[in-house]
C-alpha cells in the first residue's frame, strides 16, 4: 500500500488562558496506519486530536485533509465536533463522554438515529443496530441500559462503539485500554487492526510501551507542548522513545520490596463477603507493609469487593477485621476513620470535584483529620506543596480546577489525596490509569516508600505487568470469587491469566 | 442509596396516578358531587393552560434551564391578544399577534441563555420583571377588554362537550410526548440537559437546541396566555402571577429533575392533575384556603417522598 | 313557599391576601350567617391571583352554592365567571369591589375614598405645596382611589413630588417611603391610600424623624386606629367591611328567598380623626377588634 | 468556549463593584442627596435583611440546593417573635423563640432533603406553603403589635450611626465569610455542591453538611424576619412575600451557580448591595415604580451578561 497522506496538521498552536498547551506542533496521518502518539501527562495529545476533530479551536496553524475524489490534500477548518464526523474524523475520549442519563443505543447513536414512519426515531431499529455495533466490541449487554449503571470498563466498550459506527476514515484513540482489561484489549486490539486493513487511518494515545510496539507503524513525540519527532516503530526501541519523551533516559527502579512485608501482623482480614449475589465469598489477608494485587478481567468484582470494604455496599453476612479487631463500616467514612483509604477507579465520577481547585481536591478528605475546624493555609499549602513535587503534577497553580487538568495528572491529584490522608490500609483501584510511563514509576517507588514507612496497599490494577512488577503478592478474582493466589516469585503470565479465567491455580 | 435520582421507568407516574386515584375516591366519598361530568369538565379546564405552559417547562428544565418569565408572559401574551382582538375584531390576528409576542420572548430568553451564556435563572428572572413592568405601563393598570365574543370562546367555549382549552391542551399533551419521546429533537434534549458538553462533542446543536426549547416555551406560554385570558374575560396586568411556580411545581412532582436530564411530559400532567385534583376537592369539601395550603404542602411531600423511599432499595 | 335560610349555601371568595379590612368583612359574614341561621357557608381568599378566583368561583358553583359573596381582585377580571355562574342560577353578591353582572352590591366608593383623602390634603396645605403618595393600580380598589385622589389634586397647586406604586405589600412600601424620604425630606404630607401605605409611611417617617409629617391612611384597622388616636397620622377614611359582609348575607338571603334584593347598597365611608376616633375603636370593639 | 462557567476569583466581583459604584456616580449625578450619610445609611439598613439571608442562600446554592421557604419563615418567625413579645414583654425570650422557630424550620428542610432525599425544592416548596397556611391561620389575618419598645429598636434602633441590622448584617456577613472560606465545614459545602458522590467517597458526612447548612439558613432567615417584623412596626402573616427569590437573585447576580459548587458570600453581598442602590436611586430622582422593574431587569443581564462576556475568551 503506498502512504497516503490523509490528515496534515501544521504549525498548530493552542493556548489555555496564556499558557502554550501545544507550540507549533505538526503530524501527518496515513491512510492504513496505525500512528502512535506519545508523551508524558500533559504533552498535548488529548488536545491536538481535540482540535483534529473540531472540540477545540486552534489558535494558529493549518489543517489539511484529502479531499477523496481529487486524491489530494485541501485545507480545512473544522468548526465543531459535528463537521469533524462529516468529514470522516471520530475520536475515542480519553474522558468518557457519554451521556450518563440515557441508553447505550441513544448514546451510540445520538443524532444520528435511524428514522421511520415521519420522522420519527424507529425504536427498534436504534436496538439493533446497537446490538450490532457492540456485538463488534465484543460487549454483550442490553443496549437499553442506561449508562449511568455501567463500570468504567463497559463504558469504554460503548465509547469504543461509538467511535467505530462512524465508519469514518481517521479514528482517534486516546487511552483506550487505560479502564480495559487483557481479555477486552485484546478485543481491541484486534478491531484495531481490521480496521487499519480496511485502509483506515488509526491515531493510538498510550503510556503503554508493550501496545505502542506491538500496534503502531509509526510513532509521534511530544514533549511539553512541543513536536519532537515521528518515527517508524521498527527502526526505534521503547528506550528510544523513553528519551525523546523525557529528554533524558529512564532508570526503571528494579522492583525491591516483598523483604519488607511483615507476615507477623496481618492489618486487613476480610471474611466471608459475597461480592456477588450467589459467588462464592471472598476471604483474604492483607500483611502490614505489603503490596497486595488484585487481579482479574472486567468484571470480575475486584471493584464491588472495594466498595464493601470502603463501606460503600453493604456487607451482607461478611466481616471485616482491622489489625485483629472486627470493624463496622458502613459508609466511607466509618471506613476512613478504621485508617482505610480508596483511589477509586472512576476519577471524574467518584475521586474527583472537577470545578474545585486543585489544592482543595488534594486536602478535601485530609482535613476531616485535623482537631482544629479552622484551617491553616501555610500548613495546608506544605502538605499539597510536597505531593505536586513528588508526584511531578504539572499545573499553572494549584488554584486551577482540576479538570483542565490533563487525565493522568488528574490522576495524580487523586493519588495525592489518598496519600496525604495516611492511612494504614490503602486500596488503590487502577491507580496508574492514564499515568505516562515515567511518573508511573515514580508512583511505583511512591507506594513502596509508604508501606516502608509502614502503609499496607490493595492494588487492583487490569495491567498484568504492574500488577507484576509491584505486587508482594497477587490475589486473581474471577466471577465475584478468588481463583487464586500467586506470590511474587512464583507469578507468571500464564498462571495469573489461566487464573483470571476461573481455572484452578497448580 | 443516598441518591436523588428520579427513576425514569414509569414508576413515578404510576405512583402519582395511584395518588391522584387516591385523591378522587376521597373526594367522591365526602361530596359525590366531585365525580360529575360538570366537575370533570371544570378540573379538565382548570388543569388546562397550567398543563399546556407545563409541557414547555418539563422540557426547559430537562435541557437544565428554568424559565421565570411563564407568568409575565402570560400576563402579557394575553394583554396583546386582547388589545389587537379590540382594534380589529379579528380572532385569528389576535391568536397570531399573542404567539408571535410568545416566540419572541422565548427567543430573547433562549439567545440570552445560549448565546450570551446567561444562566436561565438570570435571564428569564429579567425578562419576568421587565415584562410585568411593562405590562403595567402599557395598560396603566386597567383591563382591556374586546367584543368579539369568539375570541371569548378559546377560554370559555365548548367543542360537543369538551371545552375548548382541554382541547388545546390534549394537543399540547400530544406534541409534547411526541416531541421527547419519538423525534431526535427529543433526544436532544435530554443529552443537553444531561451533559452540555458531551452533547456539543457529539456534534449536538446545543445552542439551536436551547434557543428552540425557550422558543417552543414561549408560544406554548403564549397559547395558555390567551387562556387565561379570555377566560378572565378581559386583558389584566395582573394575569399569571406566580404562574410558573405551578408549572415548575408540578414538573417536579412528576419528576422532573431539577438538574436536567430526566423527566416525562407525562409525568407532568399527572403532576398537574395532582394539584388540580387536590385544590378542587378540598373547596367541594369546604375547606378553608389556609388548611388548603398546608394539607397541599403535606400531600407534595408525602406523595414525592412515598415515590424517592420506595425507591432507595 | 318560603326556602329557609338554614338551607342556603354559601360560598366566599376574596381576591386579595387576607388583611384586617377582609377579617373584618369575613366576621362580618360569619356574624350574619350565625343569626339567620346560615349553616352553609365555605370561605375562600385567593391570595391575589385572578386564574384562582376564577377556579375557585367554579368550583364553588360545582360545589352546589347558592349564592356566591365575592370580592373581586379586578372588576373586569372575573366577569366570565359570573356570568357562568348567574347563568347557572347563583346569585353573585360583590363587596367592595363590583363587577358586570353581578345580583347585587355591597361597596363603599373608592374613588370617593380618593377623593376624601384628597380633600383632606388640599385643606390641610391650603392649596398648595409639595407631596408624595404610595398608592397602587395592581387591585381595582386601590386603582380607584388613585384615580379618584389624583383627579382632585391636578387641580390645585399641590404638587406630587413623589409616586411610588408598591401598596400592595407593607415591605415594598416601607422601602420606598423611606427613600422618598430621603429624595424630599421637605414634604408637607405624605398619602397613603390604603393601611400598608398608611403605616409603611408612618414606620419611615419616624425612624426619619419626621414627627409632624402629615400623614393619611385608610381602613379602620386596629393599628390605622391607634396611629390616629396617638396623633401619628393625621387623618385615615374609614369603610366598614364589617358591615359590608354582614350586609351581603342578608341581601343573599333576601334573594334566595325569593326577595328582590337592592342593586346596590352603599355602606358609607368617613373620615376618622383625633377627634372622632373613639367612635370608630368603639364601633370596631364592637366587631371584636381591640385597639391596644 | 461555550461554557457557563463562573469565574471565581473576584473578577466578578469586582466588575459588580464596578457596576455599583457607576450606579451610585449616575444618581448621585442626578441627585445629590444620594451620597447623604443618611442616605447611605438608609440603603445599608434596606439591604440589611436580605443581605442576612442571602447569606445563608448562597451556602444553600453552593450546596445545591434551594430554599423557597425563606420568605414564608420571614414572616412566621417574625410573627412568633412578635407573639411572645406581645405576651411576656421579654425582647429576649422572643427573639430565642423567633430564632428557634428558624432552625426547627431549617432542620426540617434539612432532613427532608438530606435524608428523605427529596429534591430541596419541593421539600422548601412544601415548607413555604405549609408556613404561609398556618401563619394566616393562626394570625386570623391579623397583624400582631407588642409594646415593648426595645424590641422594635432591632429593626429601627441605632447604635452610636450604625442602624442595628447594620450591626447584625456586618456580623453574618463575617460568619458567612469566615464559614465559606477558612473553616473546614465550607471546604465540606463546596465540595458537597460539586459533586455529592466523591464527596461521600472522601468520608465528608454528606447529610449532616446538608442538614446544617439547612439550620444556618433557618436561623439567618429568622434573623432577617425579626428585623422585617419589628421595621414594620407589628407581626404580618403578609410579610416577607417573594423574599426567596430576592435572595436567590442577589446569590445567582453575586456569581453563585445555581448548579452548585460556586459561589462567594461577598459576591452575593455585592448583588444585595447592586439591587437596592438600584431600587433606592431610582426612587430618589422619581422613577415610576414599573419603569423601575423594567431597567432592573436590563440592568440585571447586562451587568451578568458583561460579566460572562468578558470572560468567554
Ligand atoms: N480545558 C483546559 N483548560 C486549561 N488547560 C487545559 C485544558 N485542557 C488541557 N489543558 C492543559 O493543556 C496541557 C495539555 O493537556 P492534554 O490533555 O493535551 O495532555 P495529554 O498529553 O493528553 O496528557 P495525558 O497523558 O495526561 O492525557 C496540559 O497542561 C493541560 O493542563
Ligand atoms: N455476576 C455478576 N453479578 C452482578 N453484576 C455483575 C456480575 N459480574 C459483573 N457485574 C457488573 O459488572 C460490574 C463490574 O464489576 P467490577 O467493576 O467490580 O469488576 P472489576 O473486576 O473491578 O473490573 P473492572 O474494574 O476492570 O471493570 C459490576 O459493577 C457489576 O455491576
Ligand atoms: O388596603 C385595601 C383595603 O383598604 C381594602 O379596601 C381592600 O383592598 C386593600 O388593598
Ligand atoms: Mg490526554
Ligand atoms: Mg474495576
Amino acid at each position: 500500500m503506498t502512504s497516503q497522506t490523509i490528515v496534515k496538521m501544521e504549525g498548530i498552536s493552542k493556548a489555555f488562558a496564556g499558557i502554550k498547551a501545544l507550540d507549533n506542533v505538526q503530524i501527518d496521518l496515513r491512510k492504513g496506519e496505525i500512528h502512535a502518539l506519545m508523551g508524558e501527562n500533559g504533552a498535548g495529545k488529548s488536545t491536538l486530536m481535540k482540535i483534529m476533530t473540531g472540540v477545540y479551536t486552534r489558535d494558529s496553524g493549518k489543517m489539511y485533509l484529502q479531499n477523496q475524489s481529487l486524491n489530494q490534500l485541501e485545507e480545512v477548518e473544522i468548526k465543531s465536533p459535528l463537521v469533524g464526523q462529516k468529514l470522516g474524523l471520530s475520536m475515542v475520549f480519553q474522558e468518557f463522554n457519554l451521556l450518563e442519563n440515557m441508553n447505550i443505543a441513544e448514546n451510540i447513536f445520538i443524532g444520528r438515529e435511524p428514522l421511520g414512519v415521519g420522522q420519527t426515531v424507529d425504536k427498534k431499529q436504534l436496538l439493533q443496530n446497537a446490538v450490532e455495533e457492540l456485538k463488534k466490541v465484543n460487549l454483550d449487554i442490553d443496549p437499553n441500559t442506561e449508562v449511568s449503571k455501567l463500570s468504567c470498563g463497559q463504558k469504554q466498550c460503548v465509547e469504543i462503539a461509538k467511535a467505530l459506527s462512524f465508519n469514518a476514515r481517521v479514528v482517534v484513540f486516546d487511552e483506550p485500554t487505560a479502564s480495559l482489561s487483557e481479555k477486552e484489549s485484546q478485543t481491541l486490539f484486534k478491531l484495531i487492526k481490521e480496521l487499519k486493513a480496511k485502509g483506515v487511518c488509526i491515531v493510538y494515545i498510550s503510556h503503554r510501551m508493550e501496545e505502542v510496539f506491538e500496534l503502531s507503524d509509526r510513532i509521534t513525540v511530544f514533549r511539553n507542548g512541543k513536536y519532537i519527532d515521528t518515527v517508524s516503530t521498527k527502526d526505534v526501541q521503547e528506550k528510544d522513545i523513553i528519551s525523546m519523551m523525557i529528554g533524558h533516559e529512564l532508570n526503571i527502579e528494579k522492583k525491591s520490596g516483598s523483604e519488607f512485608v511483615n507476615k507477623d501482623k496481618v492489618v486487613l482480614e476480610v471474611k466471608n463477603v459475597e461480592v456477588f449475589p450467589g459467588a462464592k465469598s471472598v476471604n483474604f489477608k492483607l500483611y502490614e507493609k505489603e503490596i497486595l494485587g488484585f487481579f482479574g478481567l472486567v468484571g470480575a468484582g475486584r471493584t464491588e469487593l472495594a466498595r464493601v470494604i470502603f463501606g460503600v455496599d453493604s456487607i451482607g453476612s461478611g466481616e471485616i477485621y482491622v489489625e485483629g479487631g472486627k470493624v463496622k463500616i458502613s459508609s466511607p467514612k466509618d471506613a476512613i476513620q478504621a485508617g482505610i483509604g480508596l483511589v477509586p477507579e472512576d476519577r471524574k465520577g467518584l475521586g474527583l470535584i472537577l470545578g474545585m481547585s486543585i489544592k482543595d481536591n488534594m486536602l478535601i478528605s485530609k482535613i476531616g483529620q485535623f482537631k482544629s475546624s479552622l484551617l491553616n493555609k501555610k500548613a495546608l499549602k506544605n502538605i499539597t506543596g510536597t505531593f505536586i513535587s513528588d508526584l511531578g503534577i504539572s499545573l499553572r497553580n494549584e488554584e486551577q480546577e482540576v479538570k483542565e487538568l490533563s487525565g493522568g495528572n488528574q490522576q495524580k491529584v487523586v493519588i495525592a489525596k489518598w496519600l496525604a490522608m495516611k492511612p494504614n490500609i490503602l486500596i488503590m483501584d487502577e491507580p496508574t490509569r492514564g499515568i505516562d510511563i515515567g511518573a508511573k514509576s515514580e508512583i511505583y517507588a511512591l507506594m513502596r516508600k509508604m508501606t516502608e514507612q509502614g502503609m499496607s496497599i490493595i492494588m487492583i490494577s487490569s495491567e498484568m505487568s504492574e500488577v507484576m512488577q509491584v505486587s508482594d503478592r497477587i490475589l486473581v478474582m474471577h466471577e465475584g470469587s478468588i481463583s487464586g493466589e500467586l506470590t511474587a516469585e512464583e507469578v507468571t503470565r500464564n498462571n495469573i491469566m489461566q487464573a483470571a479465567f476461573g481455572g484452578v491455580n497448580e | 442509596m443516598k441518591e436523588k435520582k428520579i427513576n425514569i421507568n414509569g414508576l413515578r407516574e404510576l405512583l402519582l396516578v395511584g395518588v391522584v386515584l387516591l385523591l378522587c375516591v376521597v373526594w367522591t366519598v365526602m361530596n359525590p358531587q366531585f365525580l360529575s361530568v360538570n366537575n370533570i369538565t371544570n378540573i379538565l379546564r382548570q388543569a388546562s393552560y397550567t398543563a399546556i405552559a407545563a409541557v414547555g417547562m418539563t422540557m426547559i428544565i430537562i435541557i437544565g434551564e428554568i424559565d421565570l418569565s411563564a407568568g409575565s408572559l402570560v400576563c402579557a401574551a394575553g394583554l396583546v391578544g386582547a388589545v389587537v382582538c379590540k382594534n380589529t375584531n379579528n380572532v385569528l390576528l389576535s391568536i397570531l399577534a399573542a404567539v408571535l409576542v410568545g416566540a419572541l420572548v422565548g427567543l430573547c430568553n433562549g439567545v440570552l441563555c445560549a448565546v450570551g451564556c446567561l444562566p436561565g435563572f438570570i435571564a428569564t428572572l429579567a425578562s419576568m420583571t421587565i415584562l410585568r413592568g411593562l405590562a403595567y405601563i402599557i395598560t396603566g393598570g386597567n383591563s382591556i377588554v374586546w367584543s368579539n365574543d369568539n375570541f371569548t370562546k378559546i377560554g370559555t367555549g365548548y367543542m360537543g362537550p369538551v371545552p375548548i382549552p382541554v382541547i388545546i391542551m390534549i394537543v399540547a399533551i400530544i406534541f409534547g410526548v411526541m416531541l421527547t419521546t419519538k423525534f431526535r429533537f427529543g433526544r436532544y434534549i435530554y443529552a443537553v440537559g444531561g451533559n452540555m458538553e458531551t452533547s456539543r462533542w457529539s456534534g449536538i446543536p446545543v445552542v439551536k437546541v436551547k434557543i428552540l426549547v425557550y422558543v417552543i416555551m414561549g408560544v406554548l406560554t403564549s397559547i395558555a396566555g390567551l387562556i387565561v385570558t379570555t377566560r378572565l374575560g378581559s386583558g389584566q396586568p395582573s394575569a399569571g402571577l406566580n404562574f410558573e411556580m405551578d408549572c415548575i411545581t408540578a414538573s417536579v412532582v412528576g419528576g422532573t429533575s431539577m438538574s436536567g436530564g430526566r423527566g416525562k411530559v407525562m409525568g407532568t400532567i399527572v403532576g398537574v392533575l395532582l394539584l388540580t385534583v387536590l385544590t378542587n376537592g378540598m373547596t367541594l369539601v369546604g375547606m378553608n384556603t389556609y388548611w388548603q395550603q398546608v394539607l397541599k404542602g403535606v400531600i407534595i411531600v408525602v406523595s414525592v417522598l412515598a415515590d424517592t423511599r420506595g425507591k432507595a432499595k | 313557599a318560603d326556602k329557609d335560610a338554614k338551607d342556603i349555601s354559601i360560598g366566599v371568595s376574596f381576591g386579595q391576601n387576607v388583611h384586617p379590612f377582609f377579617v373584618a368583612m369575613q366576621k362580618g359574614i360569619e356574624k350574619a350567617c350565625a343569626d339567620l341561621g346560615v349553616e352553609n357557608c365555605n370561605i375562600l381568599a385567593a391570595d391575589s391571583s385572578l386564574e384562582t378566583q376564577v377556579s375557585q368561583i367554579e368550583n364553588l358553583v360545582t360545589k352546589g352554592s347558592d349564592v356566591l359573596l365575592l370580592n373581586p381582585y379586578d372588576s373586569d377580571g372575573v366577569v366570565n365567571a359570573v356570568k357562568a355562574a348567574t347563568e347557572k342560577g347563583v346569585g353573585v353578591f360583590t363587596m367592595d369591589v363590583d363587577c358586570e353582572g353581578s345580583t347585587s352590591f355591597v361597596a363603599s366608593d373608592n374613588k370617593k375614598v380618593g377623593e376624601m383623602l384628597a380633600d383632606a390634603v388640599i385643606e390641610q396645605l391650603e392649596g398648595k405645596g409639595k407631596i408624595a403618595i404610595i398608592d397602587g393600580i395592581t387591585v381595582t380598589s386601590l386603582k380607584d382611589r388613585t384615580d379618584g385622589f389624583m383627579d382632585k389634586i391636578k387641580d390645585t397647586d399641590i404638587e406630587v413630588v413623589a409616586e411610588q406604586q408598591t401598596a400592595h405589600a407593607r415591605d415594598t412600601a416601607l422601602a420606598s417611603a423611606e427613600n422618598i424620604l430621603q429624595a424630599h425630606p421637605d414634604i408637607d404630607a405624605f398619602v397613603g391610600v390604603n393601611e400598608n401605605s398608611g403605616m409603611a409611611i408612618l414606620s419611615a417617617a419616624t425612624s426619619a424623624g419626621l414627627s409632624n409629617l402629615y400623614i393619611t391612611t385608610v381602613d379602620a384597622t386596629a393599628e390605622n386606629m391607634s396611629a390616629i388616636r396617638d396623633g401619628k397620622v393625621a387623618i385615615g377614611v374609614s369603610q366598614d367591611p364589617y358591615k359590608m359582609g354582614y350586609t351581603a348575607v342578608e341581601q343573599a338571603i333576601k334573594w334566595y328567598q325569593g326577595e328582590e334584593p337592592e342593586e346596590f347598597i352603599e355602606v358609607p365611608v368617613e373620615y376618622m380623626d383625633k377627634e372622632n376616633i373613639q367612635e370608630f375603636i368603639d364601633r370596631e370593639k364592637g366587631y371584636g377588634v381591640e385597639v391596644e
